[in-house]
């Protein structure tokens, strides 16, 4: 099959054309509009943007409100989560803890997470939930992976919801 | 209730002591089984060790009887009248079923706690001379209410009454 | 049957096992050979055994715990042909609240009832007697004590019963604290040093008892009944009390006599022994002298605490098995409980929800769950935070529980609590702030309110 | 008499039953599922837990049906008539489980019991799912150790009372007992010594709910990630009939499984933790080869295979086997040695025995290596082959006095100085192949793919490719050819054989 070539034949510049002074004025001329404009432009990480409530940001584990861990590694989050970021090693509390049951590891891999939030709705403590933190970097893929203590720690505590071991 | 626990086994004290030997043998000699001597012998091992029957006392009843200790364990804690736990030098049973209860047992209650010094029936009181029981119906629903003091029955008995009674026991 | 009642409209108390009490000394061997103890144990011990079982059979004794089942059809189910050895268990473990008569029998006339065992004993082939008394009973275990050492003493029991080649031993077996145990099958166990657990029947006592072994359980009055059946025949104790109704074979009659006691918030209580078919209300007003401090009854439970509530207005109604039934309540022991119009029946029920919830052994999960789950709600309405879903709640778990479990303790627990929701319904209503006006809910409405 | 009922229906269909059977049996026989909790058909009756019930035709009250005779009562000439899923039975079922989940705990997310939990699933079934009550439950103590191996938590038991009767009339040691009345009722433990039976694991089975648990299992996964096969109790030679479970490699769990013939349905504490050697950190994983400086390194399998069969050439001995090798592999082992003009012989360990569950001899497959006609290796056994599984049956000084070239092993520390050659055996829990209980009853072992490492060749195509590197006319048979061959042998005519009847021996419910 022979290729078949269509010349197009292009308008030549005019005089005015190659000033390129009413270009520049009218290039300007936005400029100076913009000037009076609000800003798009944020400052991050100064600035960050603010998200919804839905948002379903980066998932973390939370504490209750005397501080105690909520995970009792059930490992339903593990068992839901498709593409398989959360590894779970469960271990025995020592008593004196008022549930006998914890996570020894909690793993996060946060390049496999896909941010779906199944993991919050499969758990029966109220112990994960989709933050609304966006920023998850790391320096190499070892980074990436959240460990228990990083993921506390980003949860915080949360006071609202079920407290069902508070009188054991 | 007693959470049982894996610490060290109790001493098992030498039962029957030499006051009940003959006794233990004439119950013994009534059933078939050994077991059915339970209840009874229970019973007096508990009026022998100052009232309450103690691990050490369970575990004496059950080598002798032939039975698991975890058995003795279960009667003392089935039946009404055994004290699993230490109990006070005087017990008072108070009835607290319907008959009693229309003809005043509740004041009773306070009283005797009141005079035992203890928070809740099933405690022995402060200085650990009381302990006072709730119990359910005595069978003296004709004279109530009733209350039993170290197995003895009174009956129609007052708040007043029964504070006189308490304070006899030394 | 108006013709027992004299001129005055009295009804008449009858003094056939009662005939002892209040004599000086009655419970010793001396004093009740006077009053003609063990006469007829001799006489008994001249008869066949077989006719001893059909003497009982045409009195239609039924049995006075409580379920009221035939005493002759009873002893029958003992088989003849089995070597192992037989037992006779007294029910003496009279432990059903505002319930005493028994203690009665065994305080005041210990020898009738260890008669009455006897013959019952060389009726049914049995070898030994163990009387279950409750712990709570001091007393009546000494006078039984007394009586068996007597007896002993004076040949009566032992090797050679009375100088026949019956051979019969009796022994007192104390109880610890347990109204399970009231219930035959719990009873046994007890006897046998266990957990008073109800067994699941079949096989039935009379097969498989005591240590494995044919077992007649009895209850101490059905067995005073005994004496006098045999003194008088079948015919005479058959023909007192209330005969069976020809027309429904499920109205077996209530013959012979009953200990009947008042308790509770009534002037005098006590016991008194009368033929079947005194009336509630007669039972009340002329022996019990009506309710404490010229107050009105308001409700009757008229057995111990298992039996369903009567109204003031229900009181009608004679004494006896199947005329109680047939209000919708029951015999029972026959001991009335009498509360007076200033009482609370919401604090009625969480008290009789507490005693079965206490008294629950736990085996079963209707009743180890459910008891304790309806005390709960009872207290919740008694502190003012029931709503009118609770009573339907209720009435929920009263089928859950009725009929649900290996012994009958579950159905005695419903019965009074159904009975007096339903009956008393606006004081449970009463409790509940802003229902105060609330209407009968579907299942109830219409149900004998009073 | 004569003409006594002997049939029942249920549901509308006629089943005939045997005298003394109850509705239950009668059922689980014809495959209608009734809930139990508290019925077992190893112990007696207690029917305390209510939720078998069933409507019996005339009777308005459902009844339980583990303690109903299909003999209707003598007076009653017609069948009984009963029916699993009417309203009535499904009203009773679901008012028991509504009382059943008053005061349970809702400790499900911790509980070990979890997915396979009669609880859990039979009120997925039954239950409400909405609690109708919002009342506090009733606090009982949680966490208490019987014995060193249980843990008893006293709020998720339902009373149903099966341990106490297991150690009533199995074991007969009468260590548990009720305690309390009323909602406070729990099992009680003696006092007296610990709770150590060799039979005390048995009762964490047969907890319908997660009252019972392993202190060895506790926490340590959930049911559903792990992958389960039915296997045979290789730590004594009874042939207790077990089921393997494991997860990602490591292997977990042991629990019996019913065999009528054998274990019914219990087995001993002491096979129950006989597999901790699987999950040891120094498992051989690849084959190793010494090289010229006395060290060695890892080889593939094909070099390896030919330097085995080097260093067998040069230096042909009898090879010393497993007690628990399976027969396939004992066959094989035998040609083998054959090829070398040896014998193979096994060695196994023998111990105290009960007269039940544990045998003296501990050699899983003593019997079948007695009528495969392998001999039992003396107490120092020279040998170019060996191969070592459980360190009890081939002790130190007997690898070391062996003096084998060609070693296979499941653990690196058991591999004597004397070893040229080094194949990772998968353990028993990772082979398939026939046992022979000291009975004489062969039984199919199974492979769980989720224990052990990754890519281990499969033993008996090892011991195939050694014979024949040093047979050149060998005629590869697989393991379905040895099976055949075995099944030729005139001292297997009387041995029924797993994989010829239909039904395994030993299969049951």
């Amino acid at each position: 099959m022979t290729v078949k070539v269509k010349l197009v034949n292009r308008r030549r510049s005019t005089f005015l054309d190659r000033l390129y002074f009413p270009a520049i004025f009218k290039g300007l001329g936005i400029t100076f509009r913009r000037m009076f404009k609000k800003k798009v432009t944020m400052q991050f990480p100064e600035e960050r943007w603010s998200v919804r409530e839905q948002y379903r940001g980066m998932p973390v584990l939370v504490s209750d409100d005397e501080g105690r861990p909520k995970c009792v590694a059930c490992s339903l989050c593990e068992y839901v989560c498709p593409p398989k970021a959360i590894y779970i090693v469960p271990q025995e509390l020592e008593e004196g803890n008022k549930v006998e049951r914890g996570p020894a590891v909690f793993d996060l891999n946060m390049l496999r997470c896909i941010y779906c939030g199944l993991c919050e709705e499969a758990c029966p403590e109220e112990a994960i939930f989709m933050s609304q933190n966006y920023m998850v970097w790391g320096a190499d893929r070892g980074d990436m992976i959240f460990h228990k203590e990083k993921l506390y720690e980003l949860g915080g505590v949360r006071t609202e919801g079920v407290k069902k071991w508070k009188d054991k | 209730m007693i959470p049982p626990t894996n610490s060290a086994p109790p001493v098992a004290v030498q039962f029957p002591p030499k006051e009940l030997k003959k006794e233990c043998e004439d119950i013994l000699s009534r059933y078939p089984t050994r077991m059915a001597a339970c209840l009874p012998i229970l019973l007096l091992a508990q009026k022998h060790y100052d009232n309450w029957v103690s691990p050490e006392v369970e575990a004496g009843v059950a080598e002798y009887l032939g039975v698991s200790d975890s058995h003795i364990r279960g009667l003392l804690t089935f039946y009404a009248m055994y004290n699993a736990k230490p109990a006070g030098r005087h017990e008072v049973w108070v009835c607290r079923t319907l008959t009693c209860m229309l003809r005043g047992a509740g004041k009773l209650r306070d009283t005797a706690l009141g005079c035992a010094k203890a928070k809740t029936t099933g405690e022995v009181g402060e200085d650990g001379k009381f302990l006072v029981k709730d119990m359910e119906c005595l069978g003296l629903c004709e004279v109530a209410p009733a209350v039993f003091v170290d197995g003895e029955a009174h009956v129609d008995v007052t708040p007043e009454k029964l504070t006189e009674l308490m304070e006899a026991c030394d | 049957m108006a013709s027992k009642r004299d001129k005055d409209g009295r009804y008449p108390e009858t003094k056939i096992l009662s005939k002892n009490f209040g004599v000086k000394d009655s419970w010793t061997l001396k004093v009740a050979k006077k009053n003609g103890a063990y006469k007829n144990l001799e006489k008994a011990l001249k008869m066949a055994p077989a006719d001893i079982i059909e003497e009982v059979k045409t009195s239609r004794v039924r049995g006075r715990g409580g379920a009221g089942f035939p005493t002759g059809v009873k002893w029958g189910f003992v088989p003849t042909e089995s070597d192992k050895p037989k037992y006779l268990v007294l029910n003496a473990d009279e432990s059903e609240p505002g319930t005493f008569k028994d203690r009665y029998l065994m305080e005041l006339d210990p020898h009738l009832v260890l008669e009455g065992c006897l013959i019952c004993a060389y009726a049914c082939g049995l070898s030994t007697i163990y009387i279950y008394v409750r712990g709570e009973y001091p007393k009546s275990q000494e006078r039984l004590w007394g009586a068996i050492e007597e007896a002993r003493k004076a040949g009566i029991l032992g090797k050679s019963v009375m100088g026949s080649d019956f051979a019969c031993e009796a022994y007192v077996h104390t109880g610890a604290g347990a109204y399970i145990c009231g219930e035959e099958t719990g009873m046994l166990e007890s006897l046998e040093g266990k957990r008073g657990h109800p067994r699941i029947k079949p096989p039935f006592p009379a097969v498989e008892g005591a240590f494995g072994c044919p077992t007649v359980i009895n209850n101490v009055e059905t067995l005073a009944h005994v004496p006098c059946i045999i003194e008088n025949g079948g015919q005479w104790f058959a023909d007192m009390g209330i005969q069976p109704d020809p027309d429904n074979p499920r109205a077996m009659g209530s013959s012979g006599t009953k200990l009947m006691g008042l308790s509770g918030d009534i002037k005098t209580p006590g016991v008194w022994e009368f033929e079947f078919g005194i009336t509630l209300r007669e039972l009340i007003e002329q022996y019990g002298e009506g309710a404490l401090d010229g107050r009105k009854v308001k409700a009757v439970i008229p057995g111990g605490l298992s039996m369903p509530v009567l109204t003031a207005d229900e009181l009608d109604v004679p004494m006896g098995f199947d005329a109680l039934v047939k209000v919708g309540s029951g015999l029972g022991t026959a001991t009335a409980i009498v509360m007076d119009d200033s009482r609370d029946m919401v604090e009625v029920c969480e008290n009789i929800a507490h005693f079965f919830a206490d008294e629950s052994c736990g085996q079963c999960t209707p009743c180890r769950e459910g008891c304790h789950w309806m005390e709960k709600i009872f207290a919740r309405i008694q502190g003012g935070e029931g709503t009118p879903a609770d009573l339907d709640l209720l009435e929920r778990l009263f089928i859950n529980i009725e009929g649900r479990t290996i012994c009958a303790l579950a159905d005695a627990a419903v019965w009074p609590l159904r009975s007096i929701i339903r009956k008393f319904r606006h004081e449970f209503l009463a409790k509940m702030p802003g229902h105060e006006d609330a209407p009968a809910s579907t299942e109830t409405a219409g149900v004998g309110a009073s | 008499m004569g003409d006594a009922v002997n049939t029942i229906f249920i549901n509308g269909t006629e089943y005939p039953f045997k005298p003394g059977q109850t509705v239950i049996q009668v059922a689980q026989e014809n495959g209608i599922d009734i809930q139990h909790y508290c019925y077992h058909p190893g112990l007696s009756i207690a029917g305390n837990c209510r939720i078998c019930m069933i409507e019996v035709e005339g009777n308005p009250q459902p009844q339980i049906s583990c303690k109903l005779d299909c003999a209707p009562p003598p007076w009653i000439k017609e069948p009984l008539r009963v029916q699993t899923e009417s309203e009535v039975a499904k009203q009773g079922r679901e008012g028991t489980m509504e009382m059943l989940l008053v005061n349970h705990p809702l400790d499900c997310p911790i509980c070990d019991q979890a997915g396979e939990c009669h609880l859990q699933d039979y009120s997925y079934e039954v239950g409400q799912g909405q609690a109708s009550t919002t009342t506090a439950k009733t606090k009982l103590p949680k966490n208490v150790p019987f014995g060193s191996k249980i843990v008893y938590d006293a709020e998720r038991c339902i009373k149903c009372t099966l341990c106490v009767r297991f150690c009533e009339e199995i074991t007969e040691t009468n260590e548990l007992s009720m305690q309390g009345r009323g909602d406070e009722e729990m099992v009680v433990m003696t006092s007296k010594g610990e709770f150590d039976t060799p039979y005390s694991m048995n009762i964490i089975d047969i907890c319908p709910v997660g009252a019972l648990t392993s202190r060895d299992f506790r926490f340590k996964s959930r049911l559903w990630f792990m992958d389960f096969a039915n296997s045979i109790d290789t730590s004594s030679a009874k042939g207790v009939n077990i089921v393997t479970g494991g997860r990602n490699g490591t292997f977990l769990r042991i629990e019996p499984r019913y065999n009528a013939s054998i274990n019914d349905w219990w087995m001993a504490d002491e096979g129950r933790v006989a597999y901790k050697y699987v999950n040891s950190p120094s498992r051989l994983e690849t084959a190793l080869v010494r090289d010229a400086d006395g060290q060695f390194r890892v080889a593939n399998w094909e070099d390896a295979i030919s330097a085995a069969a080097e260093a067998l050439r040069s230096n042909p001995g009898d090879i010393l086997l497993d007690g628990g090798c399976t027969l396939e592999e004992m066959v094989l082992a035998k040609d083998l040695a054959g090829a070398m003009g040896k014998n193979a012989k096994f060695a196994a360990a023998t111990g105290e025995g009960d007269g039940w569950l544990v045998t003296e001899e501990k050699g899983a497959n003593a019997k079948g290596a007695e009528l495969l006609e392998v001999a039992r290796a003396k107490r120092a056994q020279a040998a170019s082959v060996l191969v070592i599984e459980r360190e009890e049956h081939v002790n130190a000084s007997m690898r070391e006095k062996s003096g084998a070239v060609v070693v296979f092993a499941t653990d690196g520390e058991h591999v004597p100085e004397s070893a040229e050659v080094v194949f990772p055996l998968p353990s028993w829990a990772e082979r398939e192949g026939t046992l022979v209980n000291i009975d004489g009853l062969a039984q199919w072992m199974e492979r769980n793919p989720a224990i052990g490492p990754n890519n281990l060749p499969v033993f008996v195509e090892i011991l195939e490719d050694l014979i024949g590197e040093l047979d050149d006319d060998y005629a590869w048979r697989g393991a379905d050819g040895v099976r055949a061959e075995i099944a030729a042998l005139p001292a297997f005519a009387k041995v029924a054989l797993p994989w010829q009847t239909e039904t395994p021996v030993g299969a049951g419910s």
